[in-house]
């Protein structure tokens, strides 16, 4: 019944938020609108007995990734313009469009039979480091994805440096140089 | 002497074509040509050798002949053919004149192609020609006598269009090719008739005999007669085409075009005899078939009836011998038509002489008037050319029937089985005496209006006028004398019978099948008659052409190649019921129908274009939009699954 | 009234659904992004709810993957802002449609 | 091993080319011409070496369906035959495109490379999705050399021709997964059987489609929308392989597929015989009105393979070696012709034939090449034209005779374009003052003159070709069936506990599956049956005269069929 309650405030919380962010004109303040968001979903996280996701979310989601975006709006000054419409004629289109999707899943889903389990595994951290680096005893399969997600992040960020570096001898650099 | 194999016969022309073509191909790149000597030697040496073989193996031919299989040819399921040979008494006697007279006509040539460019070219198309000749009388079953008929065939074309620098000689070419494959088709189909009725093997023609020998002891003519009709016609359509005779015959005289040997060659000796050969092949088969034989009988009167008529009109000296000779060979199949095959062949054996000695005297005047061939600008010619006007005269004797020259013997003997053929028979035979007197005529006309009177060309032509060289003389002298002695080998008023003697093994069968009812009427009757309408046919020719004015030669005089100058109407026949159907067929496959199928593609082209234009529109540069529609399509796709309760 | 299963699914799904229509109808690009990060929590959500209705050996999954895509989330956002930065510094706007190069 | 060799080497010869240079035609046209040699003689060595197999390699699984796709080769003298054509013809092809494509000879070698590959593995594919593979691949280098290679209306042609060709194949593609959907696997055997189980009107609808595909490609009467216009703009030695060797592939799919598949009616023969019939006439009415000579010839090739598709439908006993005389005989001839036509543009710098002329007279060594091939596409007996189309007529001719009237109304149309088309081009006066091109080099004279040598050699001697056929012999009959059998047999233990029921005496069996089983095995055996009567029959009736023997060939396969049924019923019984 508590754990209803807590689902339902987080849950009206992480809706509204998204509300925000889909409402919100700047998009600092739709930055901060998520933040809000994923923080409610870490605790809905923690509600269904999945804690470590939860902080990882908190830590990865909430703090990395929207501390980077937040970062990035504020150094393109030019985020923060007022001509471009929020919505247009394709909203026209997109908002029935995934109502009606939505409404089919939605119907979908909730004639399904789906009950918790109550021997489902507690994801702590415990869990989730067993399964990943315990070779011997899951297999080699999520060590190499771990692995190769490695890879995956190491180049995302060599490929960022890459695409956001001023180039020498663009058009931009020499406009630099010549002031 | 007996050893000598069958294949070495068509294999020493074939040899011949092979070395002339070597050299004709190899020299024409270099500007003097190969040498004319060499290649004239190599030119006579094989048709002569082939003679000489035929010679030998003639003497001591058995009497049923001699039967020799070289190897299989085609050998598929339903099928069977072979490189079989056949030496009998009907091939020996064509072999024996298509190799002599072709050897004497290849001697002939190289005085009249002196100096042309394709010396050699010619060389090796007249023995390529004498080649499929060979095979063609040779040959033990049709298939291989179809490959011979064909191969003559095209080297007629060959030959019609060996000047090929003028279209139109190049048009009569084709004309005589496509009018000879219409009959040619005539001769394929009816072979297919035949294999239908008799299998695999029946092409043979022992086979053949064989077959019609079971069906006749059998008793079961009734069934197989109305497919053996079929047959029988449709190889007569391939005999009208080779032929000439009604309704394939215009393309003879545009045959003329070629070079004037080939016209004695082909175009009179042997090519165009191949019908009646084919028919003498067939007799038994044909003897069954009396509405054939009547169409046939019908056919011949009136071909050499036209052809005679159509004689008298010509100006070219050329293309009143090329009637003449469809007019002959309406004779001979007159004689096929009542069953007297050895009639026909006795005539193609005579006529063979004559009419080449005919042409080749043609050809030395043609020659001596460097190329003049139009009878209105010549005359007089009896005192510049004395030795051909003799030969001229004397195979102008043999073609009307005067008594005592080969043709009257032939001719005279077709006209009597024509009398006694049944109850038509008198009638026929006051055509065919008709013919004989208009024959005479025309003849007379041609010998009149060419040799004697004064020469009516211009001056100084006058002084170029020149006898021929001696290798043209002797063998037009040969000739000669053929025409007036070869009559004598069936006298049958002197009771010499060795032609027909030789040839009753092969066709007796089928003529004795055919058993005439006339009244038995003297031969002299006969002979008398004939000889009166040769004479007729003189007098009137020297009435009308010797003293009256000569016609005035209007234009250009020069060789006219595809435009034979009257043809009655059979031109305008295959004009109206050949070309211009097929033509009009062929704009409506070219402008109606392949248009519509043009518009059907492009219609469906253009509907695709359109489809493909509507739904680039949607293609637009706004990629939220693109996403927008497949979030929609998405969401219809779900739908629908949810609505069909996951069919698919 | 207990908390169930089906309740985290629609929560997801709602989610899910805002995150679409922010990244589709909203032009500008940060918009975009985040539009394309709240439809990836969505479906983390989702991922974590589904594995609390698994029996114990098979709810291991539902705790690893989402951590894989929060991972991968943060490359993507990574190189999607890096070129964001690009792209802003040639066209000088935010607005997703400006950036179309596509010939149509 | 020589299979493989035909199939894969080309294209490892076309990835070889690649690495010559592109600028010096003179040391990749060597490479080719080697590459070309080596080719011609394995296909001569396939051709000698009579009927072979390779083993049926498991190439890949189609979902949904039940069994594998082999990579299977198969050679039968048909196959083995085109196959000559296809190597010879891209030989000549790569002779003469020496003197006409300076720049890029190395690009074109490749495109002939892998157009031969695509051809081969067409010709000798025995399992049917590897066929289908090969059949669309063919079009791709094509479409690609006319697109790179060809005349002034070049990008029209290549659309025009790999639209026409991939969608006329697209039925196709959905009909053969459709029955592989319901055979065990893709092998011929088990595709007939599978058809048999279907309801009449889906085996008509899957006919129709295979019979599309190959009706677009050699072409037939309203399907032929591409050949003119394609065959016209490709580059002339192209030209000569797309006629010579790829049209092939059309009438080879009748023969190889839709025969031995489909039991086909009465109906169907009939209409497919007069479609054939009219593409003979109507490609010879077409002929007669062409000025653009490579236009002319494209009808003409029509023509002749309306022919051969009326004579495959004539289904007679002398049906298959006849096609394939007539088939090799069109592919030299139509082929040099192209050759040569592509050498006359080269010299005269058009392709109209009213502005052509005089070439006898100028070029005499070409001229008479030129007539020679001209005459042997008129099938002068003694050619292999004439064989060939003397027994096609034999065969059309047990159709009844007025198929055979209109087949002989084609070869009198043949002598008229022909000899016009001949007439126009090389004889009379040259029409117009031009430059001469590059002259016939001796290398090709001699290569077509080889070619014009080998159809007189096959017109005086065809038994090296018809002795050659047999279609599908027993060892490769027993190879498939064994395939089929054994994946049956896994089927069913995974199916069923009942696996001694079919390996047990049919008649010992009560249970449903078991006689379910037994069926399968008598359908397994009746088509093999078929082709070994085929195969009997031809053999026979060298010997057989009768009138009866002649009834056509269905009423006799009819017939043969429900004997068999009924013995197998006694043995059943």
């Amino acid at each position: 019944m508590l754990a209803l309650i807590y689902f339902i405030i987080l849950g009206v919380i992480a809706i509204g938020s998204a509300f925000c962010v889909l409402l919100s004109r700047h998009p600092l303040y739709g930055a901060l609108s998520l933040v809000l968001s994923m923080l409610s979903l870490a605790g809905i996280y923690g509600l269904l007995a999945s804690p470590f996701i939860g902080v990882v979310q908190v830590m990865v989601y909430a703090g990395a990734i929207m501390m980077l975006l937040t970062f990035v709006i504020m150094v393109l000054n030019g985020a923060r313009d007022s001509k471009t419409p929020m919505f247009d004629r394709v909203s026209l289109f997109v908002v029935p469009a995934v109502l009606v999707l939505t409404g089919l899943v939605g119907f979908v889903l909730v004639r399904s039979p789906i009950a918790f389990d109550s021997t489902a595994l507690r994801g702590s951290v415990k869990l989730t480091s067993e399964t990943l680096f315990n070779v011997a005893q899951t297999g080699p399969g999520y060590f190499i994805l771990f692995e190769v997600l490695g890879l995956l992040l190491l180049s995302s960020m060599a490929a960022a440096v890459l695409l956001a570096k001023k180039r020498l001898g663009s058009v931009d650099s020499d406009n630099a140089e010549d002031k | 002497m007996m050893n000598l194999p069958l294949w070495l016969i068509p294999l020493l022309p074939l040899v011949g074509t092979i070395l002339l073509g070597a050299i004709a191909v190899i020299s024409s790149g270099s500007k003097k040509g190969p040498s004319e000597g060499m290649v004239g030697f190599l030119a006579v040496l094989f048709p002569a050798l082939a003679f000489v073989a035929v010679l030998l193996l003639a003497m001591g031919m058995p009497v049923d002949g001699i039967r020799g299989t070289l190897c299989n040819w085609i050998d598929i399921p339903l099928f069977k053919a072979d490189f079989g040979f056949l030496f009998d008494g009907l091939s020996r006697i064509m072999l024996l004149f298509v190799t002599g007279i072709g050897a004497l006509i290849t001697l002939y040539s190289i005085g009249y192609m002196h100096g042309d460019r394709g010396f050699a070219r010619f060389f090796a198309y007249i023995n390529l020609f004498l080649f499929s000749m060979i095979v063609l009388v040779l040959g033990d079953s049709l298939l291989l006598t179809f490959l011979g008929w064909e191969g003559v065939g095209l080297c007629s074309y060959l030959l019609i269009g060996f000047w090929n620098k003028d279209v139109n000689n190049c048009k009569a070419a084709n004309k005589a090719f496509i009018v000879n494959r219409v009959g040619d088709i005539g001769f394929l189909l009816g072979m297919l008739c035949l294999v239908t009725v008799g299998g695999a093997g029946i092409l043979n023609y022992d086979a053949l005999n064989a077959f019609i020998q079971m069906i006749l002891t059998g008793g079961h003519v009734e069934i197989v007669l109305p497919i053996l009709s079929l047959a029988g016609l449709l190889f007569f359509i391939g005999c009208t085409g080779k032929s000439a005779q009604i309704p394939l015959l215009t393309w003879l005289p545009d045959a003329m075009a070629g070079p004037t040997p080939v016209s004695a060659l082909i175009h009179a000796a042997t090519m165009v005899t191949a019908g009646v050969y084919l028919l003498a092949r067939l007799g038994n088969m044909f003897a069954l078939l009396p509405v054939v034989l009547f169409i046939i009988t019908l056919i011949g009167l009136l071909t050499a009836f036209w052809a005679a008529m159509a004689g008298l009109f010509q100006n070219d000296i050329k293309k009143v011998l090329a009637y003449s000779t469809i007019s002959q060979l309406g004779y001979m199949f007159m004689a096929a038509g009542v069953c007297a095959f050895d009639a026909s062949i006795f005539h193609v054996f005579t006529h063979a002489f004559f009419k080449a000695a005919l042409f080749l005297g043609a050809g030395a005047v043609i020659h001596a008037l460097a190329g003049e061939q139009d009878m209105r600008k010549m005359g007089g010619m009896l005192k510049k050319t004395p030795v051909t006007a003799c030969v001229m005269l004397f195979a102008f004797f043999a073609i009307i029937g005067f008594p005592g020259f080969a043709g009257f013997w032939s001719k005279d003997l077709i006209l009597e089985r024509l009398f006694m053929s049944g109850p038509l028979g008198p009638a026929f035979y006051v055509v065919g005496l008709l013919t004989a007197v208009i024959t005479a005529v025309y003849m007379g006309r041609l010998i009149i209006l060419t040799f004697f009177g004064s020469y009516r060309g211009s001056k100084e032509s006058e002084e170029h006028i020149h006898e021929a060289p001696a290798c043209m003389l002797i063998p037009m002298v040969i000739l000669a004398i053929g025409a007036i002695f070869a009559g004598y080998f069936w006298a049958d008023s002197l009771g010499i019978t060795v032609f027909s003697d030789s040839l009753a093994p092969v066709v007796g069968a089928a003529q004795a099948s055919v058993v005439h009812a006339g009244a038995h009427v003297n031969p002299l009757i006969f002979a008398g008659l004939g000889t009166l309408a040769a004479l007729l046919g003189m007098f009137i020719a020297l009435k009308v052409y010797g003293s009256a004015r000569i016609p005035e030669a209007k234009g250009s005089s020069a060789p006219q190649g595809f435009k034979a100058s009257w043809t009655f109407f059979f031109d305008s026949l295959h004009k109206y019921c050949g070309i211009i159907p097929v033509s009009v067929l062929a704009w409506i496959c070219d402008v109606v129908v392949d248009k519509i199928l043009q518009a059907i593609q492009w219609t469906v082209g253009a509907i695709a274009t359109i489809l493909g234009d509507g739904v680039s529109t949607f293609q637009v540069r706004k990629v939220r939009l693109q996403l927008a529609f497949s979030v929609a399509c998405v969401a219809i796709l779900v739908a629908v699954v949810l609505l069909t309760g996951g069919t698919f | 009234m207990e908390l169930q299963a089906i309740y985290v699914q629609v929560l997801a799904l709602a989610i899910f659904a805002i995150g679409l229509i922010v990244a589709i109808s909203r032009r500008n690009v940060f918009f975009v992004l985040m539009g394309v990060e709240l439809a990836l929590n969505a479906v983390n959500l989702s991922f974590v709810g589904f594995a609390k209705t698994l029996p114990a050996d098979m709810s291991v999954a539902g705790q690893i993957v989402p951590l894989f895509s929060i991972a991968i989330a943060a490359a993507e956002a990574c190189v999607g802002l890096a070129m964001v930065i690009l792209i802003f510094r040639n066209r000088e706007s935010v607005d997703a449609d400006t950036y179309s190069n596509m010939k149509g | 091993m020589l299979l493989h060799l035909l199939v894969l080497a080309p294209f490892v010869a076309a990835i070889l080319m690649v690495a010559t240079s592109k600028e010096d035609s003179k040391s990749s046209s060597r490479l080719a011409f080697l590459f070309g040699v080596t080719f011609f003689a394995l296909s001569i060595a396939l051709v000698a070496g009579g009927n072979q197999a390779t083993e049926a390699i498991e190439w890949f699984r189609i979902p949904g369906c039940k069994g594998p796709v082999f990579y299977y080769l198969y050679s039968h003298g048909l196959g083995a035959w085109l196959v000559f054509l296809s190597c010879g013809l891209s030989l000549v092809a790569l002779v003469t495109a020496r003197n006409t494509f300076h720049k890029n000879y190395r690009n074109f070698a490749i495109g002939i490379f892998s157009l031969m590959g695509a051809m081969n593995g067409t010709f000798l594919s025995a399992d049917a999705v590897l066929f289908f593979f090969f059949f669309e691949a063919m079009v791709i280098p094509a479409a690609v050399m006319i697109a790179g290679f060809g005349g002034k209306e070049k990008t029209k042609a290549a659309m025009t021709f790999a639209i026409y060709t991939l969608v006329g194949s697209a039925p196709m593609m959905v009909a053969l997964w459709y029955l592989l959907t319901v055979a065990d696997n893709s092998l011929l055997l088990s595709l007939a059987i599978a058809l048999q189980s279907l309801p009449a009107s889906t085996q008509f609808l899957i006919l129709l489609s295979f019979l599309l595909a190959f009706l677009v490609k050699t072409p037939i009467f309203p399907f032929h929308g591409w050949q003119a216009i394609t065959y016209a703009e490709a580059p002339a030695p192209l030209s000569a392989i797309l006629t010579g060797a790829m049209s092939k592939a059309g009438v080879f799919g009748f023969i190889a597929w839709i025969l031995p598949i489909f039991p086909l009616s009465m109906t169907t023969v009939n209409v497919m015989l007069w479609l054939g019939l009219v593409t003979a006439v109507y490609g010879g009415l077409m002929a007669l009105r062409a000025n653009d000579s490579k236009k002319l010839l494209a009808f003409s090739s029509m023509s002749h393979l309306g022919l051969a598709v009326a004579g495959v439908f004539s289904l007679s006993e002398a049906m298959l070696p006849a096609v394939l005389v007539l088939l090799i005989a069109h592919g030299i001839s139509a082929g040099a012709q192209f050759f040569l036509m592509g050498i006359a543009e080269r010299m005269t710098g058009t392709r109209d034939i009213n502005l052509m002329g005089g070439l006898a007279s100028r070029n005499p060594v070409f001229s008479t090449l030129f007539g020679f091939a001209a005459i042997m596409a008129l099938a002068i007996p003694g050619t292999a034209g004439f064989v060939g189309e003397f027994t096609v007529l034999l065969s059309i001719w047990d159709m009844g005779p007025l198929p055979a009237v209109v087949a002989g109304f084609c070869l009198i149309l043949s002598a008229a374009y022909m000899l016009r088309f001949v007439q126009k081009v090389i004889f009379g006066k040259a029409a117009r003052e031009y430059e001469d091109g590059t002259r016939m080099t001796a290398l090709e004279g001699s290569s077509i003159g080889v070619m014009v040598v080998l159809l007189l050699a096959f017109g005086f001697h065809p038994s090296c070709i018809t002795t050659s056929l047999h279609l599908f012999d027993e060892d490769a009959i027993e190879e498939m069936s064994k395939l089929s059998g054994h994946d049956m047999n896994e089927a069913v233990t995974a199916d069923s506990s009942n696996v001694e029921g079919i390996e047990a005496d049919a008649s010992s069996v009560e249970s449903t599956e078991g006689s379910e089983a037994s069926e399968n095995a008598s359908e397994e055996v009746r088509p093999m049956k078929e082709d070994e009567l085929r195969q009997l029959d031809s053999t026979l009736a060298a010997a057989g005269f009768d009138e009866k023997e002649r009834a056509s060939i269905i009423q006799q396969m009819n017939a043969t069929d429900a004997e068999q049924a009924n013995a197998e019923a006694t043995e059943n019984e």
